[in-house]
């Protein structure tokens, strides 16, 4: 095989509601675990993610936003899409430690990567 | 109450909330459950329809579990707990989600 | 008075059973009855093989559900669509046809829905 | 028991992308064939479910156009949306032969019936 | 081709080809397939902005066995089958869904 | 040429696992390597119990894609937490971790996914 390729996992929806923000962090550290440079993107109700302050208990589920924080301990690397923010009336401040992408940056990002896998 | 609509999906990324929203007159209560509780972040078009509708005689409520969970909040007026959702259900003559 | 329900998605991938059974629950405390009609990819709710490690257990939420007096029902087409036998489903509940969602759907004085 | 109830139900969905269209039909049949009043509604992507000209073979799905034009042999009646067509451009003249609803006349078909079930 | 955006869902009920259309740059492909081809009848943002993408030198698609199946139309350029759907995605860079 | 493709959606729910047999078969055909990785409920569809009368066979549909060289894993934890055990998959397919999808990331020159 050759050297890795760079994987852009772009998180698309909004926590607890549908499983798939809490599958997307388990492929990303399946992925981070294997070497393969893997960048989480958080875009559109992604972005919710990584809002401080959720208390999924009283629905008996696991906390997402604590999941996301440790990503860099798997070696993945986490981003938020800036207008996404915006467009919610939230900030970077209200959120757990990310890079924050312009449209540009993210059109960037993706021209870096092997592949773009997405979670609806 | 007449006709309980009930919200579950996002309001950015889903159209289900405009039907409600159509749909709704005096008496009827709008819930945001689940995902929907992004309501209280938006769209734009949707905080101006929610204070028309309001305006209207329709109520607008919001689940805490589901507010909580997301790290949310809405105006405490606004906000029902389970408890407070079943009764909604038992008072709606019908319930539309 | 009786809550019917008709819940179509499956378990760990959407909240939609979750809701289910914090209201059913409150619905059975408070004496109504439960009715709740599994359509579609909903009948995997009651697929008592899962094994969910670290998680709530929602067929064994279904199972509390059904012994707190919830009548829970599977749409068999559906189940045999997604592999499930009559031996999968929890002993509490049953697979029924759309007979039984009619009935449901005439017993109950409120009924609420659940889909994607 | 005492009479049959009437029940609303409600299709929001666009036809084969999802099964909804078609689960929602059979949910309808199972009703109509137990003497229950059934209302069938088609609303918002749903009216695209009574659009004539629908070729699904080369997906191997069964054609929804035929399915729902049965209807009302079996008991049930079939209902579009009006503005849901004009939003996407469609007239009742495009569609299979169903009553063609305003807001105010769904608001009073809803407020006819005993249950209202979405397939969304 | 650089980018290939394929979207699945409706463009009136769910917002993905937003996305798709904010990120779009010229040598990018948009191609709408399942329930997505339902973006030739709107809403009206989309056709507005599909028409600008157009002249910004990206390029649209539709499926034509899902636009077939739900009794919609395409002008013919803008069709392409699933042998068409498979040669896009062996030219792209990266696919986007 | 390598395609994979990651599938999230179940049979008989989502047109999904239809579009990627469709595009999986071409690709074959083409002389193309195919790998899918399905997860979620994308599980389902290798169910070998699935009965389908009077609709196409989806387990049947990715035996075939197997059968002309695709290779399908599917992830075990999302099959566990779907009550399907490793003897109700088709044999021409199997469970694998997420260190088999690692390996399809890496191999692939094209990667699709199909979600909700």
């Amino acid at each position: 095989m050759n050297e890795s390729k760079q994987v852009l996992i772009l998180i698309r929806t909004c926590p607890y509601g549908m499983a798939s923000a809490g599958e997307g962090f388990r492929a990303i550290i399946g992925l981070a675990g294997m070497e393969i440079d893997t960048h989480a993107v958080l875009v559109d109700d992604g972005v919710l993610v990584a809002l401080k302050g959720q208390l999924p208990d009283a629905l008996g589920m696991h906390k997402l936003e604590d999941a996301f924080s440790q990503l860099s301990d798997f070696g993945a690397k986490l981003y938020v899409h800036e207008p996404s923010l915006t467009e919610r009336g939230l900030s970077a401040d209200d959120c757990i430690p990310a890079e924050v992408l312009t449209d540009d940056k993210l059109r960037e990002l993706i021209s870096q990567v092997d592949h773009v896998i997405t979670f609806n | 109450m007449e006709n309980l609509y009930l919200i579950t999906r996002s309001t950015f990324e889903r159209t289900a909330w405009k039907l409600a929203a159509r749909l709704a007159k005096s008496g009827d209560t709008l819930c945001f459950i689940q995902d929907a509780v992004l309501a209280v972040k938006g769209p734009v078009e949707l905080a101006g329809k929610l204070s028309e509708l309001e305006s209207a005689g329709v109520t607008v409520r919001f689940l805490k579990e589901d507010l909580a969970a997301r790290g949310l909040s809405a105006p405490a007026d606004k906000v029902i707990n389970y408890d407070g959702l079943t009764e909604l259900i038992e008072n709606a003559k019908r319930i539309i989600s | 008075m009786i809550i019917g329900f008709l819940l179509r998605t499956g378990p760990y991938t959407s909240q939609n059973v979750d809701t289910c059974y914090h209201l059913a629950k409150r619905f059975l405390a408070k004496g109504h009855g439960v009715r709740m009609y599994l359509y579609e990819d909903g009948v995997i709710n009651l697929h008592k093989e899962i094994k969910s490690p670290q998680e709530r257990n929602v067929p064994e939420m279904m199972t509390e559900l059904a012994k707190a007096g919830a009548e829970i029902r599977a749409c068999g087409t559906c189940a045999r669509f997604r592999g499930i036998r009559k031996a999968d489903i929890i002993e509490e509940a049953k697979q029924a046809g759309m007979v039984v969602f009619a009935k449901y759907a005439n017993e109950c004085d409120r009924f609420l829905s659940f889909g994607f």
